[in-house]
């Protein structure tokens, strides 16, 4: 039988998308959005019509109008129409649905006023027949359509969604969308299986059927997966396993890796000594051996990485090197007002897998030579989202992926405003603030690249508010039957398997 | 008669009960009822040995515990030397425990395996606020030498003795604050016969040594006869005899007294498969009483009115005894 | 023996009350907000105030817990934070996959134990008595994610014999038991072996010998039953143990069961779920130490008759 | 005086063997205790003096020597940091070890004095205690472990403390039933008839009596808690790294299994050794303490 | 060894090696037993009188205890020569015992009526209703009331007496050609313990099965015995006629023994008792010679070596120097 199997470290939860910001592959395979940003090569993607057979932005880039594909089913049998779309997106903005994803929607006009339930609608959202949606935006904003992309994005069915409530996408029962494949059973913490749907407007997918089992331990992972019980092994669920594959003659040949769109990195808080000095902050970038740590703890798959966007993102170009020089590190250090050294505290949580962990250790050894103490601090994830808003951290690693194709994603996420301060970087600089909410409307793409490009410089080197590593590719081992195995663009595990075949 | 004995009650209960109640607790039905001790009224005067007989089970160690208040009455009152227990404060009772003594039966079992003979008979000193360190010390020696052991033991454990030795131990540690009254429960049935008539003897040296009131609880009629002034018979929880030693033994009223008499076995191969009469059947148990006498079961002479009617405790011929048809000798 | 259990019921009740309040206050007294948590940095202080007040989690504790306590007793043990599904019902699902892995893997602990500790009692400090027990202290000695990686290594690697992992089968059902089982197996053997030497030490086992019975027959008719006894007790209370000391196993061996959820609800600071489960495997042990008395009276007509007699 | 007659024929120098002279000889005949013991004090003596036994530094990272099989440099090979694996089981052993005695002897203490009070005092003190302890007892042991960890934060404190909350429940219940076999005992009785405060009594009488039992209890919790730890470690909530734990070395070692099976199996076969030998130091105990398994 | 010996010890000795060394429990053991009579063993606590009747059950504890003999002839048959095996074969068949505790000598978990029958289940390889048959058989013989309704009652449904009555009923079940009873009554009151003499006597004499009756109690030997041995620190110091024993005790121990037993039937005459001083000594330390010496009012200087067990005629014996007036002279005059 026509049947992938694949694997989550984790269960789902739910298929409803603007209720994870994790588990997008449920989504991605049973929902349709109405743009679709398609893998074109490694690391490279293109927005492609999605259930929005065209569209047009006016010239001020504020009023978008979607043209719905005709003839588009949902699993129950019902027609897509504009209604739907508007329902689907105030959904997500209603304060009743505790949507994690509204950010993707924030720019709707009125967008803000719906959450705060302040409005009963959101003005800037109408059908303005059957096949046509008109969104209207309070300010331009260029990766509108990239957001329309994301996972979180995906067209619900109002009447069945309605009538499903809150128990929307937990069983196969109160799930339905337009995607690829129809969700049959779902067994919380053990698997979810998906059907073909027959009547997908795309054409039927290539696999009849898709099983998505739950194996948390990674050595069982590997386990089941050479025992041909499972189809698709991910490296990211195994890192320690990477070597072992590449130099089994029985499976280097059936390894898909591509490159990620994401990037691992250093936070930095600036509002505590002694990381509120930027030459304590350069320091601490020289101090760190990425080589070393990408060579041997990653085994080499990756590429060094020097600014805030990572290679595949849009507007990536080369930044300026960070070079290891733990001597000079040093010397910042004295100048900084610390000869002996100083104390820092690096932060992790119990239940991250231990790649962070791992790192936090290696870290610790090499910045030490340069001076830094660093302590590991370990918490709960419930205490540390905390200490981080207080701002009572003094540094973490954590990996960022592209949701949507576009700069934004990143600069916003971590240098505007709220981010800063929500993320504990505290790097209060109103001139980037200022900065990256004027990249978000310049509809001139070579400009605002440039302009991105500029903000890295000031962002990685001047200040030297972020500690940029590396950027890793993502591999999987694939059972030799599995034909057109492709990893997505933004190297995540998430992805459609509607063009994956199985032999 | 050998010792003195004075005409002082020295101790004396009115109609003391206990009742233990098995089983039951919260939630369950009414818990059953055993009347270990079912209203006992008997005066001990001083110097005396008191002697209380039954079969196992009868009650005798209750009545004993009961009597020093190790266990609270159930209801009746004891009256010790002119105070009355039952109502007495904890530290009141504390302070009268100086007077009122306990030895036990199983020499083993009545001495912490885990302390020194010293600090074995230090701590009622200690308890009672003897005095310095020394002069405890120094009465524990003298304690030791009481009883017949040497000075140098005290810094042994109990294990390291046998039996009669342990047994001395108890008893100086029963007599360590002086006592006046000293309940015997079942002091010599654990021990040999040979080593049995020295503890005895022992007893009975203290007794007129040290002006010792003795309420001796056994099974052993013989030791009885031996060894006790007066005796009560126990019966399922009730005195049905009580007398001088003579007297109970030269002219058992209670029908029950005298099959006790019958059944035990003498050291006389001559004497031996004489018809003695014997009790049939099992005693009752002391949580379903039979109504009337509660000895009618067994009794070889009930009559009708034995199975309804309880009798009292009455004087009769120099003793007193409860049966409605006392025998005649 | 109705009485009896009923009133062992009650008495378990203040007990369930306590351990509400104290995972309830455990659980409120440290930080952490289970909205905050599942919406991360993605929404705004607005929207999560907006959220908690929606699910009454800024009401005063006391409210809550009564709140809690009053749902709970007419059987609504309310929704999941973090999963959005009725706890009952999140627990009646995984409970069963749970059970089945408890019941086995005691099973698995008794055929390891019982006879382990029977041989190493029988043969006391011979050389088949220190193998016993050594083996059976193996398994408590092992990490149980380190033998489970041993045998999925050996029987499902090596030898395809068994399926790794999954939950579909009672083939899928033997690596957990025997893991589970062994690291438990232990405890029964050195009961059975300690119990049977004590009972072997008894005054009946010599009036048995004593009638010509042969040291088998000794151990068999007469020592047998009496050892048993505290085993089996133990035994009841051991699968109730297990139910809830399955977490690991459950995550090795993707068993969906109740101790996965648990410890997510755990991490994820979702009260509901962890009252629930809680306050489930709570009943469970109670039910366990229920069902121990009781076969200790089916066991020992002592203990029958006296519970004839309190009831 | 007459009444000497017992002290002429006991004997001069009473016998000399006391309870604790008994017991030695006892647990040293036990062959298995006696390996145990041996094992468990080798150990304890490495554990201590491990930064001049070895010479490793535990917490250097250096990535190109990682995960070396067994040499004669690094005698069990090295970890993905390149770390003796050797040198961290030693120390290791310091934390596991601590693990495994110190909340050992908090729920023995907390234990014993619930366990006294309730036993001794009965009536509403034994309802409340043991109802106490019912709820420790049947609240899932492990889950209550990670609440605690997850609620107050992994580290050896609190481990020190989920252990504990685990542990003094079962010791409360061994040692309210040893005492309310006690409170029956004559010299018990005794001693409340001479007049002793209650507080002498579970004092002086009642608790050198659960001692031996106690000892017993504490040999055998140690490997159970060094058990539990592997298993928080393995959770994730135990001992945080770079800070060496043997479960956690363990749970790290684990996914390092097929490249260097020298650094999973090493640290789990201290365990293995260490709980074997304190389980067998434990029922040395028992059988020797046990004065109707002497002859 | 006359026809009507069923029994004949000769030379009994039980060591145990245990952590001090070993030690002689029984030392040179010799005595017999008629067929129908009651023999009697007394002696104190800790004196071996159960290790004696473990000794012939083959019963003492394994590995620690060593029986060795010169001859054991139960009924002309040498148990000293058997194995395990054929000892199995014996008990149960041809020696039974009856325990001094009759709570704890039946297995709490089973019925009375099974384990009561379990010998002729052994021995006879009998039918659980044949067995059942049997039992009742036997429970009446014994004197159990309602012997119908006991046979499913569980040991701790039976009084203490109804218990002992039991034990009984199962020692005789396969009508053995000696029953050893070893303390039957201590545990017992003193109404119950008279009832349970008497009905062993009367079975006695209706099945003529012999019996050891062991006790510390000079009372019952009195009235059950027709001989006695007086055993002392694991040897036998007289053997002789219960008449005979009661009436001119040799030993100076059966002397002091009977001196200090409390007398019901005698009115006081003085408080304080005869007794023997000192205690019995340790096996393990015992003293030179004469193990009753130290305690001996009457102890001599060849006391200090050991007396032989010496006849006196035909129905006694004694192991005492005062009963070989040369020798002990001589002796005295040498030392
Ligand atoms: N704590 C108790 N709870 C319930 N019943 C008790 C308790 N103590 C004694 N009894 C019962 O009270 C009755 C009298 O017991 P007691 O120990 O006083 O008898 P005794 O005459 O001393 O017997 P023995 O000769 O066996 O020592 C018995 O039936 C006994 O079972
Ligand atoms: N297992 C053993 N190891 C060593 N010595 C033992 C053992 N069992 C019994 N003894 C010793 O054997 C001697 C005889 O014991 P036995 O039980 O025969 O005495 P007894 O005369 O029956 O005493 P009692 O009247 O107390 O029953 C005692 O001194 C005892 O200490
Ligand atoms: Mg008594
Ligand atoms: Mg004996």
């Amino acid at each position: 039988e026509n049947m992938l199997r694949v694997s989550y470290s984790e269960d789902p939860k739910s298929a409803d998308a603007q209720m994870t910001t994790d588990f997008y592959t449920l989504p991605l395979n049973i929902f349709d959005r109405l743009v679709e940003s398609e893998t074109t090569g490694p690391g490279q993607s293109a927005l492609v019509p999605g259930l929005a057979e065209r569209w047009e932005v006016s010239d001020d880039g504020l009023t978008y109008t979607f043209h719905l594909r005709k003839g588009v089913k949902f699993h129950n049998g019902a027609v897509l129409t504009a209604d739907d779309v508007v329902y689907t997106f105030d959904r997500m903005l209603n304060p009743a649905t505790k949507a994690l994803n509204t950010d993707i929607l924030t720019f709707i006009a009125g967008a803000e006023e719906r959450l705060d339930g302040k409005a009963d609608s959101v003005s800037g959202l109408k059908a303005l027949d059957d096949q046509t949606v008109q969104i209207t935006l309070t300010k331009p904003y260029a990766a509108f359509l990239a957001l329309l992309a994301a996972p979180g994005a995906s067209i619900y069915n109002r009447a069945f969604t309605e009538a499903a409530g809150d128990q929307f996408g937990l069983t196969p029962e109160t799930t339905n969308g337009t995607g690829p494949f129809i969700l049959r059973d779902y067994t919380l913490n053990d698997s979810e299986m998906l059907e073909a749907n027959d009547e997908y407007w795309r054409g039927r997918p290539k696999l009849d059927r898709l099983l998505i089992r739950v194996v948390s331990d990674p050595d069982t992972l590997r386990m089941l997966f050479e025992s041909d019980e499972i189809d698709v092994f991910d490296m990211d669920f195994a890192p320690t396993q990477t070597p072992y594959f590449y130099g089994s003659d029985q499976w280097k040949d059936h390894i898909v890796s591509g490159p990620r769109v994401g990037i691992y990195y250093y936070n930095i808080n600036q509002l505590k000594k002694p990381f509120d000095d930027p030459r304590v902050r350069k320091a601490f970038q020289m101090s760190i051996d990425r080589q070393t740590i990408l060579d041997k703890n990653f085994y080499g798959k990756g590429k060094l990485e020097n600014g805030v966007m990572p290679r595949g993102l849009r507007c990536y170009a080369p930044a300026e090197p960070i070079a290891y020089d733990p001597a000079k590190a040093k010397e910042l250090l004295a100048e900084a007002g610390y000869p002996d050294g100083v104390e820092i505290n690096l932060q992790q949580v119990s239940s991250w897998s231990s790649r962070w962990s791992d790192m936090n250790q290696i870290i610790q050894a090499q910045v030490a030579e340069a001076g830094f103490k660093a302590k590991i601090i370990t918490t709960d994830e419930a205490a540390y989202l905390a200490a981080r808003k207080a701002g009572d951290t003094d540094a973490y690693t954590q990996v960022w992926s592209a949701d949507f194709n576009d700069p934004d994603n990143f600069f916003y996420t971590f240098f505007s405003e709220t981010g800063s301060k929500s993320r504990g970087y505290n790097n209060n600089d109103p001139e980037v603030f200022a900065a990256i909410e004027k990249a978000r409307g310049m509809t001139d793409p070579a400009e605002r690249c440039k302009l991105y490009q500029d903000l890295t410089a000031r962002i990685v080197d001047t200040d030297a508010a972020w500690v940029p590593l590396f950027s890793l590719d993502h591999s999987f081992v694939v059972q030799p039957r599995v034909k057109h195995f492709v990893v997505p663009w933004n190297g995540w595990s998430d992805m459609s398997y509607y063009n994956v075949e199985v032999e | 008669m050998t010792t003195d004995t004075g005409s002082e009650i020295v101790l004396s209960t009115r109609a003391l009960t206990k009742h233990f109640h098995v089983g039951g607790g919260f939630a369950g039905r009414p818990s059953r009822v055993v009347r270990a001790v079912d209203g006992v009224t008997l005066d001990i005067r001083a110097r005396e040995t008191f002697a209380l007989v039954g079969e196992s089970g009868c009650g005798k160690t209750t009545l004993g515990r009961v009597m020093l208040r190790l266990q609270e009455p159930t209801s009746g009152e004891i009256v010790y030397d002119g105070t009355e227990l039952t109502g007495l404060g904890e530290g009141a009772m504390r302070a009268l425990r100086k007077k009122m003594q306990i030895v036990f039966q199983d020499p083993y079992a009545s001495l912490n395996p885990r302390m020194r003979v010293e600090q074995i008979l230090a701590e009622p000193l200690r308890s009672h606020g003897y005095g310095t360190p020394a002069e405890i010390r120094e009465r524990c020696a003298e304690l030791l030498e009481l009883v017949g052991l040497r000075t140098q033991y005290l810094r042994n454990y109990p294990h390291q003795f046998s039996g009669g030795q342990r047994q001395r131990i108890g008893i100086a540690r029963a007599l360590a604050n002086k006592p006046d009254f000293v309940v015997c429960d079942e002091s010599v049935s654990a021990l040999d016969v040979s080593i049995q008539a020295q503890v005895l003897n022992l007893l009975a040296d203290l007794q007129d040594q040290l002006k010792l009131t003795y309420f001796f609880i056994t099974h052993d009629l013989a030791v009885v006869r031996q060894f006790a002034d007066r005796v009560g018979v126990m019966f399922l929880g009730r005195l049905v005899e009580v007398g001088t030693t003579e007297e109970i033994f030269a002219r058992p009223l209670h029908p029950y007294t005298m099959l006790l008499m019958a059944a035990v076995p003498r050291p006389d191969p001559r004497a031996r498969g004489g018809e003695r009469p014997m009790m049939q059947g099992e005693i009752p148990s002391p949580m379903a009483l039979p109504p009337g006498c509660r000895f009618h079961t067994r009794c070889p002479f009930a009559r009708d009115i034995c199975r309804v009617e309880d009798p009292v405790l009455q004087s009769r011929a120099g003793h007193t005894v409860a049966c409605h048809f006392p025998l005649e000798s | 023996m109705l009485m009896f259990t009923l009133r062992r019921i009650l008495v378990s009740i203040p007990v369930l009350i306590g351990i509400t309040i104290i995972l309830f206050l455990m659980m409120n007294v440290v930080p952490g907000d289970p909205i905050e948590l599942m919406m991360r940095e993605h929404a705004s202080p607005d929207v999560i105030a907006r959220v908690r007040a929606q699910m009454h989690l800024d009401d005063p504790m006391v409210v809550r817990y009564f709140r809690f306590l009053w749902n709970a007793l007419q059987g609504d043990l309310g929704n999941s934070i973090k999963l959005n599904r009725p706890v009952t019902d999140l627990i009646l699902k995984a409970f069963p996959n749970t059970l089945s892995l408890a019941v086995c893997a005691a099973l698995v602990s008794w055929i390891i134990g019982i006879p382990a500790g029977i041989l190493s009692a029988v043969r006391r400090d011979s050389l088949l008595d220190r193998f016993f027990m050594g083996f059976s202290l193996l398994g408590v000695s092992m990490p149980i994610f380190w033998s489970a990686l041993l045998f999925q290594y050996i029987f499902s690697m090596k030898l395809k014999l068994l399926p790794v992992s999954g939950f579909y089968g009672w083939k899928y059902m033997i690596l957990p038991a025997v893991v589970l089982g062994w690291s438990s197996a232990g405890v029964i053997a050195r009961l059975t072996r300690s119990s049977l030497l004590e009972v072997m030490r008894l005054d009946f086992i010599r009036t048995a010998r004593a009638k010509g019975l042969r040291e088998t027959g000794v151990i068999t008719r007469h020592a047998l039953k009496n050892a048993l006894i505290p085993v089996v007790t133990i035994m009841a209370i051991q699968v109730a143990s297990l139910l809830s000391g399955a977490v690991i196993t459950e995550a090795i061996f993707s068993i969906p069961g109740v101790g996965r959820i648990t410890v997510s609800a755990i991490s994820s600071r979702d009260m509901p779920l962890l009252q629930g489960a809680v306050l489930f495997a709570t009943a469970l042990v109670i039910l366990g130490n229920l069902v121990a008395d009781i076969l200790y009276s089916i066991l020992d007509p002592r203990i029958r008759a006296q519970m004839r007699k309190e009831a | 005086m007459t009444r000497s007659i017992d002290s002429a024929a006991a004997p001069e120098t009473p016998d000399e063997a006391s309870f604790l002279r008994d017991t030695v000889r006892a647990f040293r005949r036990n062959r298995m205790a006696m390996a145990g013991l041996i094992f468990i004090l080798l150990l304890v003596f490495c554990a201590v003096f491990v930064p001049w036994i070895s010479p490793h530094d535990p917490y250097r990272v250096a990535l190109d020597e990682q995960l070396l099989p067994p040499s004669t440099t690094y005698w069990l090979g090295t970890d993905n940091f390149g770390r003796d694996v050797l040198t961290r089981i030693l120390y290791g052993a310091r934390i596991s070890l601590v693990v495994g005695i110190v909340p050992s002897l908090i729920s023995l203490l907390i234990g014993t004095i619930m366990g006294i009070l309730s036993g001794y005092l009965g009536g509403k003190t034994d309802f409340v205690v043991m109802r106490l302890a019912d709820m420790m007892i049947a609240f899932p042991s492990l889950l209550l472990a990670m609440v605690v960890m997850y609620t107050l934060g992994a580290n050896l404190l609190n481990i020190f403390l989920a252990l504990a909350l685990v542990g003094w429940a079962s010791v409360a219940r061994v040692v309210r039933s040893l005492t309310l076999a006690l409170r029956e005992k004559e010299f018990i009785e005794a001693a409340r008839a001479n007049g002793t405060s209650r507080r002498t009594i579970m004092f002086a009488h009642v608790f050198p009596n659960v001692v031996p039992t106690l000892i017993v209890l504490f040999s055998l919790s140690i490997p159970e808690a060094i058990m539990w730890e592997s298993s928080l470690s393995f959770l994730g909530v135990g001992v945080q790294p770079p800070a060496a734990s043997w479960g956690l070395l363990v749970a790290k070692g684990k996914e390092y299994m097929f490249q260097n099976p020298s650094v999973a199996i090493s640290p789990g076969v201290a365990i293995l050794l260490a709980v074997l030998a304190f389980n067998f130091i434990g029922d040395g105990l028992r059988d020797a303490l046990d004065p109707s398994m002497k002859d | 060894m006359t026809q009507d010996t069923i029994l004949s010890v000769r030379g009994l000795c039980t060591d145990f090696s245990g952590g001090r060394g070993d030690v002689r429990v029984l030392d040179e053991l010799s005595f017999d037993v008629g067929r129908g009579r009651i023999v009697g063993l007394v002696g104190e606590s800790g004196s071996g009188k159960s290790m004696t009747a473990l000794s012939l059950m083959g019963l003492v504890p394994q590995p620690q205890g060593r029986v060795s003999a010169r001859s054991i002839l139960l009924d002309g048959k040498d148990l000293s020569k058997l194995g395990p095996a054929g000892m199995r074969e014996i008990r149960g068949r041809d020696i039974a015992m009856v325990f001094q505790e009759p709570m704890t000598s039946l297995n709490p978990v089973r019925k009375v009526w099974e384990q009561v029958g379990e010998p002729l289940a052994i021995h006879q390889g009998l039918g659980r209703r044949a067995i059942r048959a049997r039992v009742l058989e036997m429970f009446e013989l014994v004197g159990i009331p309602e012997p119908k309704t006991r046979l499913d009652a569980y040991p701790h449904q039976l009084s203490g007496g109804l218990r002992q009555r039991a034990m009984i009923a199962m020692g005789l079940i396969c009508e053995p050609k000696l029953l050893i009873a070893d303390e039957p009554t201590t545990a017992l009151d003193v109404t119950t313990q008279a009832q349970i003499l008497r009905l062993m006597r009367d079975l006695r004499d209706r099945v003529g099965t012999s019996i050891i009756m062991i006790t510390h109690d000079l009372g019952i030997i009195a009235e059950m015995c027709d001989e006695v041995n007086v055993m002392y620190a694991g040897q036998i110091v007289e053997q002789a006629d219960v008449f005979e024993l009661f009436e001119r005790p040799a030993h100076p121990y059966t002397r002091g023994l009977l001196a200090s037993i409390p007398r019901a039937t005698e009115p006081r005459v003085s408080r304080r008792m005869p007794s023997i001083p000192g205690m019995v000594p340790n096996l393990a330390k015992l003293p030179e010679g004469c193990r009753f010496g130290p305690r001996c009012g009457e102890a001599m200087p060849i006391c200090q070596r050991a007396p032989e067990l010496k006849s006196l005629g035909q129905t006694h014996a004694s192991r005492c120097w005062l009963n070989c007036p040369q020798e002990a002279l001589s002796q005295g005059d040498a030392s």
